[in-house]
């Protein structure tokens, strides 16, 4: 099969961005965590965009899949650590677990949310993040509410040293190639059959369904691929990096809400969007935290709102329309 | 010993029901009206929490006295928002207005916080109290039960028995059609969001009378979920069956706290909250209409 | 009575209506003819305010009237009704009817104008108690005009009463609309689609194509000219 | 063997009998009218046979095959393709793209790449005569343009069976001739069954469709050849309410 490389040139630009971002966070001294932070921002934005710019479905409740990502990593070194041998495989075994939980997740929102449109998937997302949250608090699941602390099974596999190596350099690193992994992704389903499926699905499911597409089979897609990335940044950034899990800091509808201000600051169901968006918005928030720590929210708040009703298109929205017709078309998307 | 406490617990489950019931009200009509989930519904129950707190602490009256003070508060932000932000989405996609909702409950909670700071507080009012067998009912919880009733069953006059209330109902079922009959839908849409508005922060009166204590800037999240829940049982669109919506809620919150209560190792509240979201997902399952709709 | 000059409008960035003029004489019936997708309907709403206007003029009774919003013209006695009916239909039939007396003026004459419509449509009477949607197509599409006649309207627009009628029906509404000339007096603008029909009820005929007026005539004069019903009708 | 064959179809939505007990059969190569006024079941009928909803009562079959349960979009691929009454476009996608969805999903399904459903879609386009507009987003159509769009995006698709909803409602007579004409040409040159739904467009019925079934509340009121239907004294007392001829067909 002929593979058309002109398909990915939209990649280019946005693995510059990230190339950059990396080789002034690594070399430019005191820099690394507001870098891994904007990472952070960028991959969630990339991988809830998969779903939501793709399909036109609000997943209010993404955060149930970074959530579960965490505990899924949590839970893979707590119990994983009594087999030293294992060694960095139990990061990986966090890594599946991560997959699975949040498989399991998607599962039970795809089978009643996916069937939802507008308002209902909307609340019906937020219902099951709140609800795992809550029952995991209530029927004491993994420590319930007092959650699971494991810095100590850490370093007793590790070490000390590698396990500050890890936590410090390589979560955040993960965090770079998940984001990469996830623009990649993007592209692929926007230029194959998937792509064109969800576009037709979002503009109009039941004539989709009368054109022969399978509108569940490429929801499901979507909305697995969107979960697993989300599960896996959350394993990472999260669960790797912060070596502890609270239910009452993961299934937090904020981070959700993040998602989506990013994605729409930058442009819905583009490819450079969330990566612009992700800058924008971790930029603007660490330095609101700086100059006004303790008012970021206050101002955060009215700032959204107008630039929602201002700019809905996006940064990358605007670009789109400016470029059409020149050179630099085939590489933005 | 268990059903008493069962019985005891139902009775104080439906005069919270009344509660939440008008707490939902307003919900349903943004959504009937506008089309629109206020995610940041919780946070203008909180707003009334604090002019009942700000009446009763400053001005040294008594909790009841805050009920129109809420009103003019609420009706007042309603239109505030709906002219400045509302007004603008009323087409928009379905994340705007998502995002703009909760952004707006998120400028709520900070604007209280840095008015009233973020710690918990509480007040008292001592009216007596009815001594049954099974329970104890204090006084405050029955008045807040039968002022959500009344202001539910003024709701219902006003739309079956007003000009302007029929006309609610007519944008709620088709906007152009009231346009053509001479409806300023514009109008209706501002009014319509700012009642909602004011149910809201009057349901934040209530709720206080029924809870005096832990009010702060952050309370209002936790009765966001419920009141979605309580919606969509409901119906979604309609404010009276979020109204029966909330009845059924209460006894099925407090009934269920029982119930999990005796279950050794577990934390009963949260696990009461936990139910509240599966009976949700079960119902969107089941019947994604809501039980007391009109389809 | 109604006077249009100059009409220009659009949805968002798109363009619908250039340049268009239409005027109404009092006590006239005047169609607007032209294919699926030339503006007919968009010159309606723009007329009565439910689409934005980009520019020229709408005087009424000598008023100019170019930028109320729909509520008020309605109030002075414009109406329309609406392609796709509209209608409330979780409403009893005599609630919407009810809710067609909106306006100030029309809640004082509601009375009489009940009266009117009930002997226009006696089958509305009998189905008064009933739930709107649950009406068949024709009753829903009287319910329709009822509820416009409701408004105390002086002119009426409707737009293509008689889509997705049953060639029988049809008759029966273009019957109607006759009446509401010959017996309340009223003036009418009539949008169609049923070209021989129109251009036998009307007086005067604008026929659009493209978003603009590209002929107009009498009656008599359009079905007379071969061209015009060649060129724009296709008949 | 019947290309399309309806066994008693019944089809209730509440209270509301919309396909009262329908039976209908479509061989290869017919062009079918079917007519009646709006809720006379028509639009509920099309969804039946494409899928959208099941039916409560009565089968379906495709070639031989029941297709009663089989879900819209396994029936797409068998070769059913429709357009719909009011034009449903991908509006954000393009023209070209639209058409595109059109073959990658329907008979060619599987067997063909992206870039061959461009290029079948381009062919499409142009059959259509939509090739100036081809980049632009379908949504900026005119409703027009729209309904040309879903039709070549139908006959991308390949079918076996073409159902057409109200295509040519709000043409000119003169576009409604010449749609024929193109109609005509189409179920020769690509071997397409068509069925064709019209409310009030007589002119388009006996130009287009040799077998004509009137549908009234719900149930079959006829089905025969095009002239004898149309003529038919029941036809003409609760449809038509005259008979053709008299002005009718210069309906537009």
């Amino acid at each position: 099969m002929k593979i058309n490389i002109a398909k990915y040139y939209p990649l280019i630009p946005v693995y510059a961005v990230y190339l950059t971002m990396f080789l002034v966070g690594f070399f430019v001294p005191g820099l690394w965590q507001l870098v891994a932070l904007l990472a952070f921002y960028c991959a969630l934005g990339q991988s809830w965009n998969i779903f939501m710019g793709m399909t036109g479905y609000v997943d209010f409740g993404y955060v149930t899949f970074i959530a579960l990502g965490t505990y899924g990593m949590a839970l893979g070194i707590t119990y994983f650590s009594q087999f030293p041998g294992l060694g960095i495989a139990i990061i990986f075994i966090g890594l599946l677990l991560a997959l699975f939980l949040s498989t399991l997740s998607a599962i039970l929102e795809a089978g009643i949310a996916l069937r939802l449109r507008g308002a209902y998937f909307a609340i019906a997302c937020i219902g099951i993040n709140e609800g795992l949250r809550h029952l995991i608090e209530g029927a004491k699941i993994w420590g319930g509410s007092e959650g699971m602390l494991y810095w100590k099974e850490l370093t007793e596999v590790f070490g000390t040293e590698t396990a500050i190596q890890l936590t410090t350099l390589w979560a955040d690193i993960a965090v770079f190639i998940i984001a990469a992994m996830a623009a990649f992704i993007n592209v692929y389903y926007m230029r194959s059959k998937i792509g064109y499926a969800l576009t037709a699905i979002r503009e109009d499911e039941d004539a989709a369904k009368v054109m022969g597409i399978d509108t569940t089979k490429y929801k499901t897609i979507a909305f697995l691929t969107s979960g697993w990335l989300g599960a896996l940044v959350g394993a990472m950034a999260w669960g790797l990096k912060l070596t502890h899990v609270f239910p009452a800091d993961v299934f937090v509808i904020h981070y959700t809400v993040e998602c989506i201000v990013i994605v729409v600051l930058g442009g819905i169901g583009t490819l450079l969007g969330p990566l612009v968006g992700g800058l924008i918005y971790g930029l603007s928030k660490y330095w609101l935290a700086i100059i006004l720590p303790g008012f970021q929210l206050l101002i955060f708040a009215p700032i959204i709102i107008c630039i929602i009703i201002a700019f809905p298109e996006g940064v990358i929205g605007v670009v789109k329309r400016r470029v059409k017709g020149t050179r630099l078309e085939r590489y933005i998307i | 010993m268990i059903l008493e406490l069962l019985a005891g617990n139902l009775i104080h489950g439906l005069l919270l029901g009344c509660v939440y019931g008008l707490s939902t009200m307003g919900l349903s009509l943004i959504f009937g009206v506008l089309k629109v989930i206020n995610v940041g519904h919780g946070p203008f129950i909180m707003v009334g929490a604090f002019v009942t707190l700000a009446m009763v602490t400053i001005f040294g009256t008594a909790p009841p006295v805050a009920i129109p003070a809420a009103l003019v508060v609420g009706m007042a932000l309603g239109f505030a928002f709906f002219y400045t932000v509302m007004r603008r989405l009323i087409k928009a996609p379905e994340f705007t207005t998502l995002l703009v909702t909760f952004a707006i409950g998120i400028l709520l909670q900070e604007v209280v916080k840095f008015t009233f700071g973020a710690e918990y507080r509480g007040y008292n009012w001592e009216v007596g109290k009815i001594i049954l067998t099974i329970t104890t009912i204090p006084m405050t919880k029955v008045y807040a039960s039968i002022g959500s009733i009344i202001i539910a069953l003024l709701l219902y006059l006003w739309f079956n028995k007003t000009r302007i209330g029929t006309a609610v109902r007519a944008v709620v079922e088709d906007s152009e059609g009231a346009r053509v009959c001479g409806v300023n839908v514009d109008r209706i849409y501002a009014l319509s969001f700012a009642i909602a508005i004011g149910l809201t922060v009057m349901s934040g009166v209530f709720l206080t009378m029924f809870i005096p204590v832990g009010i702060n800037p952050y309370m209002g999240g936790v009765y966001t979920l419920k009141a979605f829940v309580i919606a969509v049982l409901g119906g979604l669109t309609s404010p009276y069956g979020a109204f029966f919506a909330g009845l059924i809620f209460g006894l099925i919150e407090n009934g269920a706290y029982v119930l999990f209560a005796q279950i050794p190792g577990v934390a009963p509240f949260s696990l009461t909250v936990s139910l509240a979201f599966w009976m949700l997902f079960l119902l969107l399952l089941i019947k994604p209409t809501g039980l007391l709709g009109a389809k | 009575m109604l006077k249009v000059e100059n009409l220009e409008s659009g949805y968002g960035s798109m363009q619908v209506l250039w340049q268009l003029h239409l005027e109404v004489n009092k006590g006239s019936i005047t169609s607007l003819l032209g294919s699926n997708g030339v503006g007919k309907t968009t010159t309606l709403c723009t007329i009565l305010g439910s689409v934005e206007l980009w520019g020229g003029k709408i005087t009424y009774e000598e008023t100019d009237i170019t930028h109320l919003p729909t509520h008020k013209k309605v109030d002075l006695g414009i109406v329309l009704v609406p392609e796709g009916r509209h209608l409330f239909v979780n409403m009893t039939t005599h609630e919407n009817l009810t809710m067609g007396a909106y306006p100030k003026e029309a809640v004082k004459h509601m009375a009489e104008s009940f009266e009117l419509v009930y002997s226009l449509f006696p089958i509305l009477k009998e189905r008064a108690k009933q739930r709107a949607g649950s009406l068949s197509g024709g009753e829903q599409q009287m319910l329709t005009i009822a509820r416009a006649l409701m408004t105390k309207p002086k002119l009426i627009m409707f737009d293509e009463p008689s889509q997705g009628l049953a060639p029988k029906l049809v008759g029966e509404v273009f019957d109607a609309i006759k009446k509401m000339r010959s017996e309340i007096g009223l003036t009418i603008l009539l949008v169609e689609q049923n070209v021989e029909a129109s251009l036998n009820l009307s007086d005067y005929v604008y026929i659009m194509h493209e978003g603009r007026i590209k002929a107009e005539g009498s009656a008599e004069e359009i079905k007379g000219s071969r061209d015009i019903k060649e060129a724009y009708l296709g008949i | 063997m019947a290309l399309l064959r309806l066994e008693n179809i019944t089809k209730r939505f509440g209270g509301l009998v919309a396909v009262n007990d329908v039976s209908l059969e479509i061989e290869a190569g017919e062009s079918i009218g079917i007519v009646g006024p709006n809720g006379s079941g028509k639009t509920t009928l099309y969804n039946v046979i494409s899928g959208v909803y099941p039916p409560e009562q009565g089968r379906i079959f495709f070639e031989g095959k029941d297709i009663t349960n089989l879900p819209a979009h396994r029936r797409a691929p068998m070769g059913i393709g429709r357009t719909f009454q009011i034009p449903r476009p991908f509006s954000s996608a393009s023209v070209r793209e639209n058409v595109a969805v059109g073959a990658m999903f329907g008979t060619l399904s599987g067997k063909v790449s992206v870039d061959e459903c461009s290029e079948i879609a381009e062919h499409y386009i142009e059959l259509v005569g939509l090739q100036a507009h081809k980049d632009k987003d379908s949504g900026t159509l005119t409703p027009v343009e729209k309904k040309l769009m879903e039709i070549a995006r139908a006959l991308a698709m390949k079918p076996k069976l073409l159902l057409m909803d109200e295509a040519m409602a709000g043409m000119h007579p003169r576009d409604i001739d010449d749609m024929v004409k193109f109609l005509k040409k189409i179920k020769e040159d690509e071997d397409i069954t068509i069925v064709s739904m019209v409310e009030h467009i007589m002119r388009a019925v006996a130009g287009f469709a040799e077998r004509v079934m009137v549908m009234y509340r719900g149930a079959k009121l006829i089905d025969a050849p095009t002239a004898k239907a149309l003529s038919d004294p029941r036809v003409i007392d609760v449809y038509l309410g005259r008979p053709t001829g008299e002005g009718e067909d210069a309906e537009g």
